[in-house]
């Protein structure tokens, strides 16, 4: 067993009201599952738009390893 | 275009002060190949949205991330466009209506280039860097902004 | 855009100061309609000419038209473009290299609209206002400057 | 008999070596034919480039009357 961090941002991050946690993962957990775990910790994400980064790059495919980064990232609104 | 050119940083803790664009602007009059700049400033806007007044906006961003994404998008830029340089500051944390948050600034030989690069950058970082402005209205309640393609 | 605007002084003698352009930046800060503002800076290139390299311009204008032509150019931009403010600065007498000789700054609530504008104020007032820059060399020798369309 | 005002700029009041002359008129004469005076007067001009303008607005059609403003402008190099 091995952990993960996952960092929220943005309007997610109030409804996960923190801003970033580590998650327990088998290895080779791919990045979609990760999702599917933070989705079912936090219902209200399902219906929230964002994309998912994974070590800061967006995809929504792959695998992890363990210590890498996992963030969900709402719509961005910089300048 | 060969030199390899490192992340920069481009945060800046509240408001991007004045001087810090002067000073930016004078740094350049040693650079005598340059004929032409283009500078983009964003500033936050009083906003009215039903009925209440955006007072600042509190920018919080990914910020390696966003560094990551910003270093690529510069770049780009300089593959893209002939450039003698390309200098990029955001603002994180609060910023009040009427103080400025975005600092774009590029400098060629030709003002076509300068234009061309500076209007790309910005469009680019509106679309790509995971950047986050929250307005806050006089009465404290809040909502989360949201970039338009091109507005 | 009713309101009538008057003919603007467009002429600072020698080159354009970094605190000139500073105070333009400070004094939009109570404007808080204004969400984009583009700054176009003109710079002398130390251009190198059959070996020889340029050491200033010398610049002269048909002051009494190239404001008027500068005024109908300004009035222009307001009507295709949404602006709340544009500032328009040129050069008379001698700039030397790396310093600024031209500052075309427009203001919007929306950056396309300051970034059209801008560029387009730019290109109409090399193109059409009667102003005129002489390449003088370090060896005291010169050349009159040839405006080519957008480069 | 009454005069106008005949501006010369950039490389044309190189040649004419004046900045601005008053030149003798007969009412109503064409800007073509001032512009024609001039170029007898600076036969150098003949071989350059430049536009006129009639009191301040570029034409080359016209009539002049007194007092009015006739200037040779060579291609403009602002910016």
């Amino acid at each position: 067993m091995s952990t993960l961090t996952v960092k929220y941002f943005g309007a997610i991050a109030e409804v996960t009201d923190t801003l970033q946690e580590e998650l327990d993962i088998i290895d080779d957990m791919s990045v979609q599952t990760v999702v599917d775990v933070c989705l079912q910790k936090y219902p209200r994400l399902q219906t929230m738009s964002f994309k998912v980064a994974h070590n800061q790059r967006i995809t929504d495919s792959g695998e992890t390893a363990p210590g890498d980064e996992i963030a969900f990232l709402p719509p961005f609104s910089g300048g | 275009m060969e030199k390899k050119r490192e992340p920069k940083k481009i945060f800046i803790q509240g408001a991007i002060p004045v001087e810090k664009i002067a000073n930016s602007i004078a740094n350049h009059q040693h650079k005598t190949n340059i004929g032409a700049h283009d500078i983009f400033l964003g500033q936050v806007r009083a906003d009215e949205i039903e009925g209440k007044t955006v007072s600042h906006i509190e920018y919080t961003a990914y910020e390696e991330m966003a560094e990551k994404v910003v270093h690529e998008i510069r770049e780009k830029a300089f593959e893209k466009f002939d450039l003698t340089c390309a200098h990029i500051y955001h603002s994180l944390g609060k910023v009040k209506t009427g103080e400025l948050c975005f600092f774009v600034f590029t400098s060629s030989a030709h003002r076509k280039m300068a234009f061309e690069a500076t209007r790309f950058i910005v469009e680019e970082i509106k679309a790509n860097a995971p950047i986050y402005g929250k307005e806050i209205f006089e009465d404290a309640s809040s909502q989360w902004k949201k970039n338009t393609p091109v507005s």
